[in-house]
């Protein structure tokens, strides 16, 4: 039974922060790039998109080699006694950075649909931009900022190739449920694995199913019909 | 106290034993192991993974880390012996009984580990070259990312044959029949280290000569590992 | 009290271009602009209140520059403090009445909270009968509603000037009477210019000094108000 | 040279096919999910998501469950002569079942984001609902579903995991760019690993920014600001 | 020519509820509603488009029966053939006034051309004068315009009834005059029977023989077109 909650509660841990990271990283760029009039937003939108596109372990290898002892980051972090090689932190960091493109695409989407007469009306009541942001923009784009989240969340909970890499798999510290699958099926020990998925699916759907309702009420215009 | 001990993936069930072991015999001493193919390992220590004992499944992994001077060369033992065998799924129907019959039209597909980074796909291509039948059967691999892929695969009846560690084959006595043992030009031999780094664990000693023991022998012998 | 335009602007949509240029200067406080559909009114106002920066021009109002391309000024629509009407209302459907009300009255990160309505709106809430309403969300009310719902959320901010786009155009005749007498009162008591588009006669007469007429883009002269209520109504025409 | 082209080529044929058949599948579901007005529509949702949660390797060890030689989806498709174990259609499937969900997430946020009024008005118009489908709601809601597809190409352009499970890894025929890099740095061989995700990352931007210029040119609305 | 309305609804929306029970029947061909903001005008005519269920009650045209919630008939909006003008307009977004007004006739599944325009939706847009603005988008054009372009693409498809929310709402007198003219020569020419929101006495003089007054969600009796032409307004009060 322990050899179920442990991984279960590291990986909402590791997910729930990774989700955090990635939804407030992603929300602020996608509203950047919706903003920025620039020849070059689609250039760095499709940049910012590579953590999807790369093998999560490759992902996995190069923040190694960046947050390692010898990678650069890594000796600044020490400085700060900060340790992400081998640690559930630096799964946090692995499902960051991989969940993190889908909040960005979803949320700059949603962010371009926003009337910008409502901004405007804002602007005339007074309104400064940074108000307008957490007032008039968020509110609206929040639906498909939502859709955004609980894909980054979802990604984040099966995220394991780069997790693997940086966090490494040691039970009870690092291995999180996907790893611990990863392993039981490895090691052919199908009922494990079998048990270890149900726990997975189950936990995602009660989380994504839970989301979903909590969103905002006025979205429900469509009730006339 | 805690040491972490990066192994290889065909060590996983023999290692955690091992440290079961060495934790009742060091009350207060904490275990902590990570598995992967041997070269994941190795890229992990080489970047300063925090772990305190590296064991590879081949020499080569071990060879780059001495290289990359992320283990202590005099901490270096070979602590067990392996060997690849060919496998076909309990019920095929080939009749397959030696190396040489992979010639044979009727076999389409076999699989065994990725030489590049594979040690079970470096001995057997090591040993299909020896018997003058490595042209014969490259053409006909699908390659595996570790030695447990490639026994699934045979296990589920997906390839016709494949090469894999007689350790792994007996994971699963009722799925896979072993055909045959190959011979092999350089004995298939585990090493094990202490990682180099600042302040040494001074338990990781104790772990690599507790692996060396008699009773980390027996542990290992009862996995299939003979001895180096 | 004094309002100075001057702008030019060109706007493309596919192959037709619309030129604005639009000139006046007057002392009066209670200007109406008024020409046919597609003239240039509202974008007229959309300039004067900054959510439009005109290629060319200056902008005065009792003397303060809100805009002048010459010497690159051009204060953001939350600096002039105007009242602004939108046509098509700009209801903010995230929002209940009682929040869009109080939007303006509330500074700050967050919306104002969904029942309780600022004392300086309640004024407007009774004054256009929008008391039973205030818990509904732009969709679940009627086109007049939200256009009463919009003027509420423009006055209740003690602006420096009226901009009112088409105030009363969903209203039946009862309640736009109503609702002219108060702007009037308003417009009375805090002595600020207005500027009205309106089609409708009664509102030039009971509400504005000079009228402005515009067509294609440009002011062709000023009309008296009392001249264009006999104008527009073919009725009185025939009554009188 | 060729090392590079065989599995770019191959790359992109399995994105691509992939990517067409989440994008139509995605969109499809999500256009039922967003219309029908039920308490399970979460629940359904949720449990379409889960190709996301599962680690990629245990996606793929479970098409090989149901799609190999024994497998019984497998044993039917063998009657058609289909098979997708060690071929390049099964790395379209493991693909496919990968990218399927970030296709249904944006786009139901997206379908649920169209004015229900706007649908009214095609029906007093004379469309019927298949009309109204494809005339008013899909355009409506393309960005957002656009955001969605250009995620499931990049998902499908990295996916490796499920991919090296079903179509295993054999060079020229299912060894995509993923999978070659995997290999590479697997391999300790650097160079290589860098130079194929120096190719991956080229092509994965020049397709997401041509994509970009694909937007519909009415969602330009905001230009006047 | 016979209309037959008799709905029951409730809406709820937060604490507030509001009750609609509307009845009448009548032989005339030309009806207008008519009563104060919020009163349930919008909301009969959405029952009578089918763009909105009632929960009892039942509506028929001519003798056809739209609905009827006893024997469960409700005819989809599509079969009901109607003109419906709808009061924010609704016009597509993502499409040119153009292909707005060539969208009902336009079968299948894919829009009309971006500049084509049929033939049948030529004559108004030549009434309507809306001929330079064909390729423009919604949010290209004037508050007025949108409405005309609604009223042409609402009209463009020869219906089976009108049915029109406050047409006019947004025009300046002489073009409202001119569209009154053209619409009431249609109404001529196909003899179908036409709905008219409007709170424009003009309106209800010239194309309303019957005018239905509306308050608080019932019908409160008729009223004279003419009578009402007086009533509303206090100018030819004094005139007279
Ligand atoms: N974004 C735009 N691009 C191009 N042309 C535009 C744009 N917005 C408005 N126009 C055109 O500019 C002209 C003036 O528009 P404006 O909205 O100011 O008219 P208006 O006088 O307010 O008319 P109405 O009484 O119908 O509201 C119109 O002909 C309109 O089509
Ligand atoms: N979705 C809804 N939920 C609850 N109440 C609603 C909803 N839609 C409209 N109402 C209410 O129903 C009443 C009638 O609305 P309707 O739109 O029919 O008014 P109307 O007579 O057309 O008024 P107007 O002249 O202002 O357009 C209004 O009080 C309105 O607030
Ligand atoms: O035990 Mo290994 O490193 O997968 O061959
Ligand atoms: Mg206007
Ligand atoms: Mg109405």
């Amino acid at each position: 039974m322990t050899g179920l909650v442990v991984p279960l509660l590291l990986s909402l841990k590791v997910a729930g922060w990774a989700t955090l990271f990635a939804a407030v990283l992603g929300t602020a760029a996608a509203f950047g790039l919706a903003h920025w009039r620039s020849r070059w937003c689609n250039f760095v939108d499709s940049v910012l998109t590579l953590p999807l596109v790369l093998p999560p372990t490759v992902m996995g290898y190069y923040l190694l080699v960046l947050f390692g002892r010898r990678g650069w980051l890594g000796v600044w972090l020490a400085h700060w006694n900060i340790e992400l090689v081998f640690t559930w932190q630096g799964a946090v960091l692995a499902a960051t950075v991989v969940a993190f493109p889908l909040v960005l695409k979803s949320a700059r989407a949603a962010f371009e649909e926003v009337d910008p007469q409502l901004c405007n009306a804002a602007r005339v009541l007074g309104s400064s931009e940074a108000a307008i942001f957490f007032r008039v923009v968020l509110p609206l784009a929040s639906r498909g900022i939502l859709a955004g989240v609980l894909l980054a969340f979802a990604r984040a909970l099966g995220e394991f190739g780069a997790t693997l890499m940086i966090a490494g798999n040691i039970p009870g510290r690092t291995q999180t449920l996907s790893i611990a699958i990863y392993e039981a099926v490895q090691a052919g020990n199908d009922d494990l694995a079998n048990i270890l998925v149900l726990v997975t699916s189950v936990t995602c759907i009660v989380v994504l199913w839970l989301a979903g309702h909590f969103l905002p009420a006025y979205g429900r215009r469509g009730s006339k019909r | 106290d805690e040491i972490v001990v990066s192994a290889a993936a065909s060590l996983t069930n023999a290692f955690k034993d091992v440290a079961k072991q060495f934790e009742a015999k060091h009350p207060g001493t904490k275990v902590l192991t990570s598995f992967g193919a041997s070269d994941v390992v190795l890229q992990q220590i080489v970047n300063g993974a925090p772990a305190d004992v590296f064991a590879s499944a081949d020499e080569k992994a071990m060879d780059k880390a001495v290289a990359q001077k992320a283990v202590d060369p005099a901490t270096r033992k070979d602590f067990a012996r392996n060997g690849v065998v060919l496998i076909v799924p309990t019920d095929s129907k080939l009749g397959l009984h030696d190396v040489k019959d992979l010639k044979r039209a009727d076999v389409k597909r076999l699989t065994y580990g990725n030489p590049a980074s594979v040690p079970v796909g470096r001995y057997t291509e090591a040993s299909l070259k020896q018997v003058g039948m490595w042209q014969t059967v490259q053409p006909k691999a699908v390659l595996a990312q570790n030695v447990r892929q490639a026994l699934d695969y045979v296990a589920r009846g997906e390839v016709d044959a494949g090469f894999v560690f007689g350790t792994d084959a007996a994971i699963m006595p009722d799925k896979v029949k072993v055909v045959q043992a190959l011979p092999s030009p350089k004995p298939v031999l585990y090493p094990i280290a202490v990682v180099a780094r600042k302040g040494v664990n001074p338990h990781a000693g104790e772990f690599v000569k507790f692996v060396l023991s008699a009773q980390g022998q027996e542990i290992l012998a009862h996995y299939g590992f003979k001895k180096p | 009290m004094s309002v100075r335009v001057h702008i030019e602007h060109r706007l493309l949509s596919g192959q037709r271009e619309f030129r604005l240029a639009v000139d006046f200067q007057t002392e009066q406080r209670r200007l109406a602009l008024f020409g046919p559909s597609g003239a240039g009114k509202t974008m007229t106002l959309q300039s004067i209140a900054g959510l439009m920066r005109p290629e060319r021009g200056h902008i005065a109002l009792n003397g303060t520059t809100l805009f002048d391309s010459e010497r690159d000024i051009c204060l953001p629509p939350r600096e002039r403090r105007l009242a602004y009407l939108f046509q098509d209302y700009a209801l903010f459907p995230h929002l209940t009445v009682a929040q869009n009300i109080g939007f303006g009255l509330k500074p700050g990160w967050a919306n104002p909270s969904r029942r309780r309505l600022p004392a300086a709106a309640r004024r407007w809430v009774d004054a256009f009968e929008l008391g039973h309403i205030l818990e509904s969300y732009p969709w679940e009310i009627s086109g007049g509603q939200k256009q009463r719902v919009a003027l509420a959320r423009a006055l209740a901010l003690e602006p420096r000037a009226l901009l009112l786009d088409e105030p009363f155009a969903a209203l039946d005749t009862a309640l736009r009477r109503k609702m002219r007498q108060e702007l009037a009162a308003l417009q009375r008591q805090l002595e600020i210019p207005m500027i009205l588009i309106t089609h409708d006669p009664d509102d030039v007469a009971e509400l504005a000094d000079e009228v402005y007429e515009i067509r294609a883009g440009a002011i062709i002269g000023t009309v008296d108000p009392a001249a264009l209520a006999l104008r527009g109504d073919p009725r009185v025409q025939a009554a009188a």
